[in-house]
């Protein structure tokens, strides 16, 4: 699985990009998150307050609860700031 | 391109754009009307009160461009436009640059009106952009304005 | 022309315009938005289904200048606006000529594009200017149209 | 008194402009149409359908009631057709 960050977000996980292989009992972004949490104090500090964060599987909104597989592009960024 | 095919031109770049080139392209037979949004840097942040010395602009190549579809198709559902173009600048920019330009035009001026504004207003809140202000040594990424959530309701 | 002070800008003229000079003028220190109306001459009259060779456009010189200056010092009565040109055109025209152009420049978007309308509104009801169509050898002075007028409701 | 006139009324009184001399007893815009009406035909055509001309006294737009004299300049035309 491939998880992207933008802006603040990439700056505390300190890359934009990583590459990560889902464990078989991770079915869905608040799953994953958990685990990312677990992994690395950094994490919790991004997703402490959840409600900031935007969520996009497959270059498509979406939200906490929404399944993901190991093939799934995730991404998580703060509220945009364009035009 | 047959005199009645809609028109729509989506574009992410770092290059500057020409409003005058952009609006030759939207002169269909017929358009009548063109209203254009232009958005530019400005060069003093006055919540921060703070001088602008320039801003990055990142986006999420891919969801960008599918994000903006999304929402020029839905402008094509509610009003009658013979053409759309949406601009985006990437990159590194300096107070006065241009940011974004969002052209509609349609026989009608209401309709112009009313589709370039209700597509700055989704742009503003849905296309995966972020800035992030440069002042000496110091970044300081833009938030989130919570005004343009509340602009979103004159299209329910 | 100090910082802070709105940029006026009316001419009543015969020559084309160009939008990318007329934005630069615009685009003053922390401006952030810009909206433009055009309008362009259309090749084919619907109503009466023939095609338009050319058009001419009179007015009423003096009045046209002192209406456009109306709606122009309202609408800055109205919303916070840091500039406003209006360029409108005279003369023999052809299909796909630009016609007028109405720039808004403010620093929230919402305020540049309710300005533009507002004053295209305004400007289409009040501001003394008349089109005769030609074709071939006939001339049909073009008839006012009501939802024009509809259109002011608006701003009631 | 100067009297302008715009569009397909230009047309029909057959010149952009002329200048009368206001009699004394003609002291407003309805006034100075029975008064045109009586010199000449083409005027009642004009005016036959009062509601469709638009006025203006002095470059500002005015009623029919609106007061007038010798030193003002008046206009008839049709509604605006411009933008």
């Amino acid at each position: 699985m491939i998880i992207k960050y933008f802006s603040w977000i990439k700056e505390h996980v300190g890359k934009s990009e990583e590459q990560i292989e889902l464990p078989d009992h991770i079915n869905n972004v608040n799953e994953l998150i958990n685990y990312l949490n677990e992994i690395d104090k950094k994490y919790s500090l991004i997703f402490e307050k959840k409600q900031l964060i935007k969520i996009a599987v497959n270059k498509t909104y979406s939200s906490f609860d929404t399944n993901i597989s190991n093939n799934d592009e995730i991404a998580f960024f703060p509220p945009v700031t364009g035009g | 391109m047959s005199k009645n095919s809609p028109l729509i031109k989506i574009k992410i770049q770092n290059e500057d754009f020409d409003v005058s080139d952009e609006i030759k392209i939207l002169h269909q037979n017929n358009t009548g009307a063109i209203v254009n949004f232009i958005g530019v840097v400005r060069g003093y942040d006055e919540k921060n009160n703070q001088i602008i010395n320039s801003m990055t602009l990142e986006h999420y190549p891919g969801m960008t461009e599918s994000e903006i579809e999304k929402i020029v198709f839905e402008s094509f559902q509610r009003w009658e436009l013979t053409g759309v173009t949406v601009i985006h600048r990437i990159g590194n920019l300096k107070p006065s640059d241009q940011i974004v330009f969002v052209g509609v035009s349609s026989k009608h001026r209401q309709n112009a009106f009313d589709g370039c504004n209700f597509i700055m207003d989704w742009l503003k809140t849905k296309a995966p952009f972020w800035k992030v202000e440069e002042n000496n040594n110091k970044k300081n990424w833009v938030n989130f304005n919570e005004n343009d959530n509340k602009a979103l309701k004159k299209w329910q």
